[in-house]
């Protein structure tokens, strides 16, 4: 449905949203994929301050292609330092990191993440690659992002495995569970809407539908009940600035682009 | 003073003992002396790895990895290993493909990152072949660090909160100024660390170009440490600039001269990643059948790291991946 | 888990919070922009030294030492600042005699190594002028980590059963792995650092020759950080070559160009110390009456610190000491 | 007395009786002074292996004359590793550091060294510097080794201050205090004799009386009562390839044994 006779795709549409939650004068930590391009992207439109950073060590690199693993070479080509995974993680757990994109199988209302295990832990029916980085990060930055497909095998009403902290069980319960205060899932940005967070019960809430996107397809897409405003609004499209600044200086190749997300 | 403190214990097992004190013992008696330990790589895996031990890998999955200590690992049929499984991506697909692990201390296994996921790797997880503890890669890079202090734990905030915790072997503690619950992360001390570096001296000082991932704490951690590198230059190289120095003698027992010896995972400033070889690991790894002619052929069947260089395409491949890193 | 403790605790004063959410805020704030940070000695020291603040200096005494920095601070009157005692000789001895100090975490002072003692800093003492919080090398080395880790305390095995413990603000804790007793030290993130390098560019990404001692830490713990900088080099200078890279913009709220910043300290590679006009100060310092005029006429007398190093020889004098650093 | 007739003096005496306690292939931290001139005299005579570390981060650096500072740019020339003081406490503390040499105001029979006050704490009657590293490395390094002139002033009943841990009050208390079993004070050269500790007690014990020294003058120097053998050697004199190299090549500008010890 999404990007039908739009002159974007879904992909495209993701990430700029994306980016433009990114403020200048910030500091993100991203992966590989749509993370990177979203921050490229605001770097090279509303926030060329931004500060960049790859959990393997590299910080502030100039990007001459996209990386294909978080610990390569082009992760500090040009960088102002190419660190340790310690030094950027000591970063994230002293406060001084902003933002983070993670992925993942699952993703329950609060926001709790699985890229664990699907099925039972001893003995899983499949076995993904587990948190790497991913709780690190969901614990410590101050705004965790997410962008993915948006579908009920997804969007589930309880994860088979908390691998990375979202609000846990709702208000309070990161900051019980020993988590620091303040921090917290979001936004995630999925193919049919924008979703936020409530304040009061830390559950996943939609803030905006994308266009040609209606209330019952993203309910129709989601394994559990979704919080909603009075009026829904529409999310902004992508500027013919931000697609052409993507499709050639962030993506040429179109390896993010070029991948339709459903 | 005195105070009741509510702990949390994970129900994972500990893989490795934290106790500084034994390690304190071992590494009393490890020599620190500037001898030559230059020697082949089937030297250093016959001496330095025994069937049982907790390994260590350094770089980052498919990046500055030691591959050529890790196919003499399944051409000498080591057995029973365990692993760091800190972003153990192309590496830890070698160990799974020539079933040499049998437990995993897990932060990041499995995937290769954007490339896709390692089928001979995840067998071993969904046919319960290997006792698998959880942790994060913050968590492992601490816990190394914490053994590098010579301490049993390091307090952190991750966590807590989440299955990776209670699937895990940590316990929180209660801090004694602040009253913060915190997750206590025990010391991981491997009994053998791989790592591959850019120059070493025939002593085992090192330098690497570029992110150190944890290779600074990995060749503190570890009881034993081979090193392979891609040069072997004078100690006068190094004590020209000391500045750059990541590695010293005193933590390393073997010396190993490997040009190319990451490959087929990306050397910084050197050669990039062969991403063809790499798919066609992944599209041979998901079933027997097909895994163990191609096992056969570049690990079993060649008596070593120059050997399978050329098998992938010698001088000619390396110029390419050359000039795709230096984005020529 | 339930669990009883028996906790030890020095009867010393901490005179930093080490609670890591109330740094964590204060760094959630801290600006992170590569903007241009570049503003002379005396506006840095207006801009980001208050009165009361508690302050850590970089390098090691005599060696690579903020100088310029030191000097302004006696210029501006500032008063009441805490200190971070991890070897401070001549950093000390300065603030010292200009009344600068009013509390002391104490790990080396009043000494210049073989030097010999300051006169005026062990009046601070003697006639306690000062509150004084004992710790060791290591432990302010070990606090400074825990504030870059962002948790409250680290473990470690040292000042137990002594008075220098009971004497400090530490407290023991038990390992829920060992049960082995530690000391567990305070998280110290400092109000302001002042840090002396080779190079940086304006943005404050800095390079350093050498030693760091405990710079790469205290430049990520502190919640303001000056540096003083050889050289002004170019942001590409720096992007040519990061693995090189000590200290990273977004720890940095000002760079000061300051040549031989370091002077009467030794520069590493540039020049040596003067040790005649060292052993001036600890000439002068012993008495009240000679230490004025000297005060005058170095400090308060002059406008900057290039009148100063004109003062003790200028050009001149700085060709000796780099062929003395340099052993020509 | 010492050096009274003799072809070295009491400072020759004491840093080659210290370079033969530190064995071949071994790590020790050394200071400024007498300890490093001890530990270059060994490199060039028995230990040729011997790597040198300095609290500052300077590991085996070629030292091309006396450092003045434990952390000036001598303790790193030529190194094999311009380092940090973490690495260096680090590598204490986990175990695979030696020897180190300390000095202080005060010692104790048990080689508790005071080098912070003489008096009293809140105001006292000398300021001392303090710790420094001192106490680091009596609580982490293996062997600790004291080079001190011999005299009542030093050698107290009680310290006025324990900076750093010796033996504390006796043994087994070191561990119940919580440091690294089978640390503590190891060798004592004065310009007397070399002292141990028994065993037993951890009381310190005299090992070898220096040629030319009695145990008279030994007891009227020490202010508390020590251990002594059945029959008490003579301390090793000083070979000439020891002199020649300690005078022509360790301290040829005579900084350290140009000074009489007491």
């Amino acid at each position: 449905m999404s990007g039908l006779g739009k002159k974007y795709n879904a992909m495209e549409l993701m990430i700029c949203l994306a980016a433009r939650f990114l403020e200048d004068g910030k500091t993100v930590v991203v992966g590989t994929g749509a993370p990177c391009a979203a921050a490229m992207l605001a770097q090279k439109t509303h926030a060329p301050n931004l500060t960049m950073l790859f959990e393997a060590g590299g910080v502030a690199p100039l990007l001459p292609t996209m990386p294909i693993s978080v610990g390569d070479s082009r992760t500090f080509y040009k960088a102002v330092m190419a660190s340790s995974m310690i030094d950027i993680m000591d970063a994230c757990q002293r406060g001084i990191v902003d933002y983070c994109f993670l992925g993942g199988a699952q993703i329950d209302m609060y926001g709790n993440i699985n890229s664990t295990v699907i099925g039972d832990f001893e003995k899983p029916r499949v076995r993904l690659p587990g948190s790497g980085g991913a709780n690190d990060l969901a614990s410590l930055t101050w705004r965790t992002m997410v962008i993915t497909p948006h579908d009920k095998r997804r969007f589930v009403p309880r994860v088979d495995f908390i691998t990375s902290p979202g609000y846990l069980t709702g208000k309070g319960a990161r900051e019980a569970a020993g988590l620091p205060p303040g921090t917290g899932p979001y936004k995630i940005i999925t193919n049919l809407c924008v979703l936020g967070f409530d304040e009061e019960t830390c559950r996943m809430k939609v803030e905006s539908l994308h266009a040609g996107v209606t209330k019952e397809d993203v309910v129709a897409a989601t394994g559990f009940e979704l919080l909603w405003p009075e009026e829904v609004p529409i999310s902004g499209e992508p500027t013919d600035e931000e697609l052409e600044i993507l499709r050639n200086e962030v993506d040429p190749m179109k390896y993010i682009i070029g991948r339709e997300a459903v | 003073m005195e105070e009741t403190l509510f702990l949390e214990a994970g129900e994972g097992k500990l893989f490795t003992d934290p106790h500084p004190d034994r390690a304190r013992e071992f590494f009393r008696k490890k020599s620190r002396a500037m001898v030559d330990k230059t020697m082949s790589v089937s030297e250093a895996v016959r001496r330095f790895v025994n069937d049982g031990d907790y390994l260590a890998v350094g770089g980052f999955g498919t990046n500055r990895i030691p591959t050529a200590l890790l196919h003499e690992v399944l051409r000498q049929g080591k057995r029973n290993l365990g692993l760091s499984g800190h972003t153990a991506t192309h590496d830890f697909q070698i160990l799974a493909a020539g079933g040499a692990i049998d437990r995993v201390d897990v932060a990041y296994v499995v995937g290769l990152e954007a490339r896709g996921l390692s089928k001979a790797a995840r067998r071993l997880f969904e046919e319960a072949k290997v006792e698998v503890c959880e942790w994060t890669n913050g968590a492992l890079a601490w816990r190394y660090k914490a053994a590098v202090m010579g301490i049993p734990y390091i307090p952190a905030r991750v966590m807590l909160g989440t299955d990776t915790f209670w699937k895990s072997a940590a316990k929180t503690v209660t801090c004694p100024y602040t009253g913060l619950k915190l997750v206590a992360l025990p010391a991981l001390y491997p009994d053998v660390a791989f790592i591959h570096v850019h120059r070493s001296d025939i002593y085992g000082n090192a330098q690497i170009d570029g992110i150190s991932v944890a290779d600074f704490d990995l060749a503190r951690a570890a009881k034993r440490v081979i090193l392979t590198t891609e040069e072997i230059v004078p100690t006068d190289y190094i004590r020209d600039d000391p500045t750059r120095t990541v590695i010293t003698h005193y933590c390393v027992d073997a010396v190993c001269h490997v040009p190319y010896g990451s490959y087929p995972g990306n050397m910084p400033y050197l050669y990039f990643s062969d991403e063809e070889h790499l798919k066609e690991w992944l599209a041979v790894d998901g079933n027997p059948e097909t895994l163990k002619p191609f096992l056969d052929k570049y690990i079993y069947g060649t008596k070593d790291f120059a050997e399978y260089l050329e098998l992938c395409g010698g001088e000619a491949k390396m110029e390419t991946l050359r000039r795709k890193e230096l984005l020529e």
